[in-house]
């Protein structure tokens, strides 16, 4: 048997002191292909890096067995060692004696570190090399969603020097900000300016995306636009379509515009001359959604507001003001100074139109008892709800949403703007209901992912790693519906009949195909099942 | 030596957590033998089957959190075929209650250790009374 | 000796049939203890074919002992049990021996009955097995041979007026009016309305078609939702199940009888339609106390 | 395609028990594509199995392979050494595999490892429902594209029955839809109910004599 294998044990500069490596060696120099046991002090290390090369160099060996530390940590540092001696990085199988062996256990566990190395060992015997391939990719950038947040990063993009694409159903950019929430909100008059006038951005008016194909680099995708179909390519795509916000006035009839939104009470105050001020203001608000932020800061900016303006009495309705959105404290704490008058209620208030004004019966909890007031103006409860077309897009995209509907906000891995198909991100209102502050963030986070993926022009990605083997695929389209990055397609090679095909720069390597496939045709290079099977049969071994 | 328990750690959350249960000086049983994977979605119901076949005392899946999934279906569909191997191994007679699985997130060594106590504690109690 | 129900069927009376289920096994004392009670009650009195498609003494049987009687039979024939041969053949033995009123129904699913494993047969479907009696009349048999003695059939349906959707089962009642049919019996109805929309869009059809309006007692809340699960065909709306909840432990068949009899008298008296069948499986001797209820005897 | 499903492990402990050496064979074509007998299942079902003879003590030995499609001769034929060497074959192929199979080793038994279902398509990924009887004169032409004859669980050809539940479900199972309602909202989408109102005579049951032999012409 032709002796392939190197295996390097590491004593962690005497930090292993419960594994008696002479032992271990005696052990394994038996196995029949293996070349040689090195045992060093500190493999980490240059001087230890160094050894590995000069060995393998030497000793000509084919795969490599490191048993020391965590590969969480070290796998790719002894990977890179690896192609300095001239071997392919996946030719690399470690145990780990350190943190899994010797410090989780007491007393002496040679023989369970003899036990995982041979594990190690049975999986290198079978490992195949992975090429590292580079894929050309395009640089531009389609942002869906002319709001606030699209054009931001349009803008930005544009000073990175990558061009954008923006995509706005409407037929005027910002659309929906017209009707500005809170009263201080920003003007997005120079900002649409701007970006018209940007010739790294192209806007699409009264457009939308309508199909889309590829991955990661290469999207093509075909934009309807005054009934005929554009088609694009495009590196990246960012969904910053916004949210809908539903008026939860109850069913009363608007009794002669007596109960507001927010965007209609600012139009209220910006209006410079209005016959009569209203006396009382109420807002209702928290009970759809108890952590709201935007609802939260519209409703305090506005009830400020209107105390300035109109020295009205202000009334203000909620369950529990959470203030967790920057800056939203010092507005609360300013206007309790100005002797606006919250009401804790554990229900939603009822709201009746009598005689010409709004009366509101709320169980306080501070008073205990039903109380009643009127007010010549109430701001109902706005709730913040996905984009009406959200469910559309995210079919079209291939990508899923959380339990109320909007793009991934719960997903650790993801937060705050991926998704789980590579080169997609969302930003913004879409993302759920989120203040100012984390839009901004999203935006930057977003365009510096982008940049970052698309500025070096190229992609470099691990050639077949996880692939399907055309003669054994039936085309039974499992792998196609449970990849749950939307990697993998079905092609038609030349004249090969159509079978499933794994995208590379797409593919998040999860296994999930490779596992569910009912022609075992897929393979996962590494962890493929005779590697897995193969680490199994060392066991009860010793 | 008592007979192994393999544990199929997901390389997001259970293979971290086993490191650092070993970096914080937390023990736990020494049967137990841990398979790296990169999503508790790869393991396959034949993977478990392979391990009985090998005479393993019990055979753990360990994925991330409900819902924080690295693969968003990975630990979901981890659960499903865990369950299926339960049914599989129960129709041959062996006892299905050997193959479990568990979440747990990377930073929680303590949940890790707790969780390899209880099935060595279950099997050991279960060879006692046989 | 009952009048013909063919006769019947011309006059202007408000008409009354009641349904017997036979046992499970070859003694009819039983059986005909109810043709005894019921034969001058009603206008004529349905056997049911393997009710529920549970395995019984077969509805010919019935009908001749009712014939022999002196009550009116009318034969149910389903689908289910028999191919075309079979049933034709039937059809001939039961005109020689003067039953000749059938009832043309599908017949329920074997799974809901006490074979589960058995083959159902489904040649034909109610719709096809009224051309076929209406072939068989014409004396011919399916495949045009000609027939050495035709039969003079007097042919009904069944229909369900509550069924949900109600469209494709308007489609279906229009085919067997076009294919020709002298009486329908419906399923259990409890929603009078139901029953009145039925029975007009019937009458934009077939003018004279007799319509009797399907009435099942319930006789308790449980059983209530008990025949709802299982029972096809069978919806009996929330506000009686309550209603029957209400009733005081053990008046639960008194009630079923009470709400039957109250129904019975609203089409009577608002004209809904031209009479009632009544099917109390398993209580046929109940029926003569409903009718008393109801003010038809 | 054909949709089977794989037979429970008491019936094939069962066939295989008085045998010491067995090969299971798969098929890499419809069974494959509905997860009853592809290459993963005999993996599966060997590994049950060995792990059930272990527990009784009575060892055996598993051969596994899978051929592309057990219907065809020339490729059952790879299988002839591996046959040679066991006393039983389990095949996980539909009914014309595993008789395929039994033809061309009629010294060996030859036992069936799957119940061959119907025809169908996946309703989702892991769910199939059937949709063709075979039945040998195709009336999709008379319904708008749904099949009474097997998706009613009456075969109606003049549908519904009086049973169907609220909501236009079977009589039998709350689960399934009625096929005469499908055909019904079909026809109605495409203006077309005067098709459902013309009455369906009684079908040629014999259309295709069984067994079924069909002789393409002679290219």
């Amino acid at each position: 048997m032709e002796k392939e294998i190197g295996i390097f044990l590491c004593n962690c500069g005497g930090g292993i002191k419960n594994i008696d490596f002479d032992a271990v060696r005696e052990k394994l120099v038996q196995i029949s292909d293996v070349a040689f046991v090195a045992v060093s002090s500190a493999l980490c290390l240059e001087e230890g890096k160094g050894t590995i090369v000069s060995t393998i160099k030497d000793k000509g060996v084919e795969k490599v067995v490191i048993a020391a530390c965590s590969p969480e940590f070290t796998e790719h540092t002894f990977g890179e060692v690896l192609e300095k001696a001239g071997l392919n990085r996946h030719l690399l199988a470690m145990a780990n004696v350190r943190e899994q062996c010797a410090w989780a256990h007491q007393g002496d566990v040679t023989k369970k570190a003899i036990q995982l190395i041979k594990m190690a060992v049975n999986r290198a015997r079978l490992l195949q090399p992975v090429q590292k391939k580079e894929l050309p990719i395009n640089k531009d950038v389609l942002v869906i969603g002319g709001g606030f947040s699209g054009l931001n990063i349009a803008l930005q993009l544009s000073r990175l020097g990558l061009r954008a694409t923006v995509l706005e159903k409407e037929a005027v950019l910002g659309a929906r900000l017209g009707e500005a929430e809170s009263f201080s909100s920003c003007d997005m008059g120079p900002m649409i300016s701007e970006v018209e006038s940007d010739d790294n951005i192209e806007v699409l008016t009264s457009a939308q995306l309508v199909r889309i194909e590829g991955n990661v680099g290469n999207f093509s995708v075909r934009i309807q636009k005054a009934g005929e179909e554009i088609p694009r390519k495009y590196g990246a795509i960012v969904v910053a379509t916004g949210y809908r916000t539903q008026l939860m006035a109850s069913s009363e009839p608007d009794s002669g515009g007596k109960i507001l939104s927010q965007a209609e009470l600012c139009r209220m105050l910006a209006a410079q001359s209005l016959e009569k001020q209203p006396r009382t203001v109420g807002f209702i608000f928290d009970f759809a959604d108890e952590n709201s932020r935007f609802p939260t800061l519209a409703t305090l900016d506005n009830a400020l507001a209107a105390k300035e303006k109109w020295d009205s009495e202000v009334y203000v309705f909620c369950k529990s003001v959470k203030v967790d959105s920057k800056g939203a404290e010092k507005l609360y704490r300013e206007a309790r100074a100005r002797g606006i008058v919250f009401l804790k209620c554990e229900t939603p208030p009822k709201v009746l139109a009598k005689n010409g004004r709004v009366e509101i019966q709320a169980q306080d909890i501070l008073m205990g008892e039903d109380t009643v007031f009127a007010c010549d103006v109430l701001v109902a409860e706005q709730q913040i709800l996905p984009a009406e077309d959200a469910d559309i897009l995210s079919s079209l995209l291939n990508v899923g949403r959380d339990s109320k509907g909007f793009y991934q906000d719960e997903n650790v891995h993801l937060y705050p703007v991926a998704l789980e198909r590579k080169g997609i991100f969302v930003v913004g209102g879409c993302r759920g209901d989120l203040d100012g502050g984390r839009v901004l963030s999203d935006i930057s986070s977003a365009v510096m992912s982008i940049y970052e993926l698309l500025s070096p022009g190229k992609i470099v990605v691990d050639s077949e790693k996880v692939k399907a083997n055309p003669q054994k695929c039936v085309a039974c389209l499992t792998c196609f519906r449970v990849c749950p990055h939307s990697a993998i397609q079905l092609m038609r090679a030349e004249n090969e009949k159509e079978v499933a095909q794994v995208a590379d720069a797409a593919c998040d390597a999860c296994g999930i195909c490779a596992a569910i496939c009912p022609a075992k045709a897929i393979s996962f290079e590494g962890y493929t099942d005779e590697q897995i099977v193969a680490q199994i049969e060392a066991l009860g071994t010793s | 030596m008592s007979k192994e328990i393999v544990a199929f750690c997901c390389q997001h959350s259970a293979y971290p957590a086993a490191d650092l249960a070993g970096k914080s000086g937390l023990r736990y049983a020494e049967n137990v033998r841990i398979i790296r994977v990169p999503c508790a979605g790869r393991i396959d119901v034949i993977h478990i089957l392979k391990a009985f076949e090998k005479g393993v005392a019990a055979v753990l899946v360990l994925g991330c959190e409900e819902g924080a999934c690295h693969h968003i279906t990975g630990n979901d569909r981890a659960k499903e075929r865990v369950k299926y191997a339960e049914m599989l191994l129960k129709e041959v007679g062996a006892d299905g209650g050997r193959v479990k699985m568990y979440n747990l997130s990377p930073n929680a060594p303590h949940k890790f250790v707790k969780i390899l106590d209880e099935v060595s504690k279950k099997i050991a109690d279960e060879e006692k009374q046989k | 000796m009952a009048k013909p129900f063919r006769e019947i069927l011309k006059t202007k009376e408000f008409i009354v049939t009641a349904e017997a289920g036979p046992g499970k096994g070859s003694n009819v004392s039983k059986i005909v203890e109810h043709i005894e009670l019921l034969r001058d009650k009603v206008h004529a009195l349905n056997v049911t074919d393997n009710q529920s498609s549970v395995m019984r003494y077969p509805s010919l049987g019935v009908c001749l002992l009712i014939k022999e009687h002196g009550g009116e039979p009318i034969l149910q024939v389903t689908c289910r049990d028999r191919n075309r041969l079979a049933i034709q053949a039937d059809l001939l033995f039961a005109h020689s021996r003067g039953i000749n009123n059938v009832l043309c129904l599908t017949g329920d699913s074997i799974d809901v009955g006490d074979h589960k494993e058995a083959r159902q047969v489904f040649d034909l479907d109610s719709v096809q097995l009224i051309h076929l009696v209406h072939t068989l009349n014409s004396g011919k048999d399916m495949a045009g041979n000609e027939l050495d003695g035709a039969t003079d059939f007097c042919i009904g349906t069944s229909a369900t007026p509550s069924a949900d959707p109600i469209e494709p089962q308007l489609i279906k009642v229009e085919k067997k009016l076009k294919a020709g049919v002298n009486f329908i019996q419906t399923q259990a109805v409890y929603e009078l309305d139901e029953l009145k929309r039925f029975v007009e869009f019937v009458r934009k059809i077939d003018e004279k078609v007799k319509i009797l309006g399907g009435i099942v007692p319930v006789v308790g809340a449980k059983m209530a939702t008990y025949m709802n699960e299982n029972v096809p065909g069978i919806f009996i709306p929330q506000r009686i199940i309550d209603e029957l909840a209400q009733a005081p432990k053990g008046t639960g068949v008194a009630k079923g009888i009470e709400i039957a009899a109250r129904m019975i008298r609203e089409i009577k008296e608002r004209k809904v339609c031209d009479g009632v069948h009544i099917m109390f499986i398993g209580r046929e001797e109940k029926v003569p106390e409903i009718l008393k209820a109801a003010g038809l005897l | 395609m054909i949709i089977a499903e794989r037979k429970l492990m008491e019936e094939i402990k069962r066939l295989v028990a008085p045998f010491k050496k067995v090969l299971v064979a798969g098929c890499g074509t419809c069974v494959a594509v509905c997860w009853a007998g592809g290459e993963k299942e005999v993996g599966i079902l060997a590994s049950q199995l060995r792990l059930a003879r272990n527990a009784e003590g009575n060892k055996i030995t598993v051969l596994e392979a899978t051929v592309e499609r057990q219907c065809e001769k020339e490729m059952v034929l790879e299988l002839k050494d591996k046959v040679a060497e066991v006393e039983a074959v389990l095949s996980l192929a539909c009914g014309a595999g595993v008789q395929t199979m039994a033809e061309l080793f009629e010294d060996k038994p030859v036992f069936p490892a799957v119940n061959t279902t119907f025809i169908g398509k996946p309703e989702k990924e892991g769910l199939w429902t059937e949709m063709c009887g075979a039945c040998g004169d195709c009336f999709l032409d008379r319904t708008g594209g749904v099949c009474p004859v097997v998706r009613c669980a009456k075969g109606l050809l003049n549908g519904p029955c009086g049973g169907t539940r609220k909501g236009g479900k079977c009589e039998i199972d709350p689960e399934k839809d009625c096929a005469w309602v499908l055909i019904y909202r079909r026809l109605e989408k495409q203006g077309r109910l005067a098709l459902m109102r013309e009455y369906n005579p009684p079908k040629n049951y014999r259309a295709v004599k069984r067994p079924g032999r069909i002789q393409a012409v002679k290219a």
